[in-house]
């Protein structure tokens, strides 16, 4: 399995020896994990929704094209879904390659494009009770998913 | 024809259901389903500008047109990782 | 410990547990793993020699860089010395900081810049039974340390 | 003075050893100590344009002069990682 929705701890050790390979001479593993301080404001935990089947369904195509892009040996996305505390991973992705830049570049590429395009959500539990959504289109930061 | 919604996130919550059941004529494009969607739920008129929809799994812009027998989902922004 | 030479196998589950931290939202970690294909050199395993004072002293020194540019919240390197078989760690480099971007710049930074200014040095065992030591002078990939 | 030069990896391969002991006179430069260090380990003459030069864990250029009492290394360009 390539890609994984999973709604108890990600083992990540696991996840990053599925990549290990005797042709690789570089692995790189990106861990999101839940912040306590976004700017001032406090969070106590995260909620985490998807739609699974189109969320396996674009996180498989994103590592389709990472493949086109660089020479991946192996490469795996797992994310988390429902309640994490703090410190807690929320999302796993390990890529395998000959040559380091290739694996960062792939790596940072699969992050990047997970954040645009993979239908998923995230629910900010903040310290004074509120829960809020996330919406990186009211963030500076995000753009929104193409319309294809 | 009729055609079910499935509704995420803040849109599930705003419209207070996970499925939307609509009733849409032959035809209609994206942006008409989405009519009919905010006005059977008034409450996504708050994130109106913000919906994205998807047909088969895929992204789909305003002016497509509604598929009979697809998958349908509408939902806010992404928010993983 | 921030920088450690080993020779033993790296733990690199507990170097990023070590890096794991509430303020942190991404962490990044670095594998250089023993590979078999150089090209059409087949090698079998490799062994590696170092001057560990300056070496831990240069790794240091580059944590303390990365610092300076990255708003790092930990940040470990931990390289493997004596003889390694194929598939095997040499090295893990893990950095945890607030956003995504920082985290994969400063470990890529880290790893780029061991590779030019560690004196760590590399044998080849080639599968013909010759060693070999790797001079990144007679590559075209690597620029030698600069002179200070 | 007298000075320790240690060396690393092939340097300590073609010299046979890891420490080299060679009397210099004062004042005398990097370039020089290496003439003295091939002068007396010829197989060193192999990597002689590769050979860098660390003071007290400092990379040292060529011009630099040799102090006293420094810990002193040479070792061809570095490939770990």
């Amino acid at each position: 399995m390539t890609v994984k929705l999973i709604d108890t701890p990600i083992d990540y050790h696991a996840v990053t020896e599925s990549v290990r390979d005797h042709r690789a001479g570089a692995v790189v593993l990106f861990l999101g994990t839940v912040r306590e301080f976004t700017n001032d404001q406090q969070t106590t935990a995260l909620d985490y929704d998807a739609y699974p089947e189109m969320a396996n369904a674009k996180m498989q195509e994103l590592i389709d094209e990472a493949r086109d892009r660089w020479p991946i040996i192996h490469a795996v996305i797992e994310h988390r879904i429902g309640h994490l505390e703090l410190g807690e991973v929320c999302v796993a992705v390990a890529v395998s390659s000959p040559h380091r830049k290739d694996a960062f570049h792939a790596g940072q590429f699969l992050i990047d494009e997970l954040k645009v395009r993979v239908p998923i959500w995230k629910k900010e539990n903040w310290i004074d009770g509120q829960t809020e959504w996330v919406h990186p289109a009211s963030e500076k930061s995000s753009s929104p998913p193409p319309p294809a | 024809m009729n055609v079910t919604v499935k509704l995420f996130a803040q849109a599930r919550d705003l419209a207070g259901t996970s499925q939307a059941n609509l009733s849409l004529n032959e035809e209609q494009s994206v942006k008409e389903m989405l009519a009919s969607l905010i006005d059977k739920y008034p409450a996504l008129s708050q994130i109106q500008g913000n919906l994205l929809v998807a047909v088969n799994n895929e992204y789909v812009s305003s002016e497509s047109l509604i598929p009979a027998n697809a998958e349908i989902a509408c939902f806010p922004p992404v928010s993983g990782g």
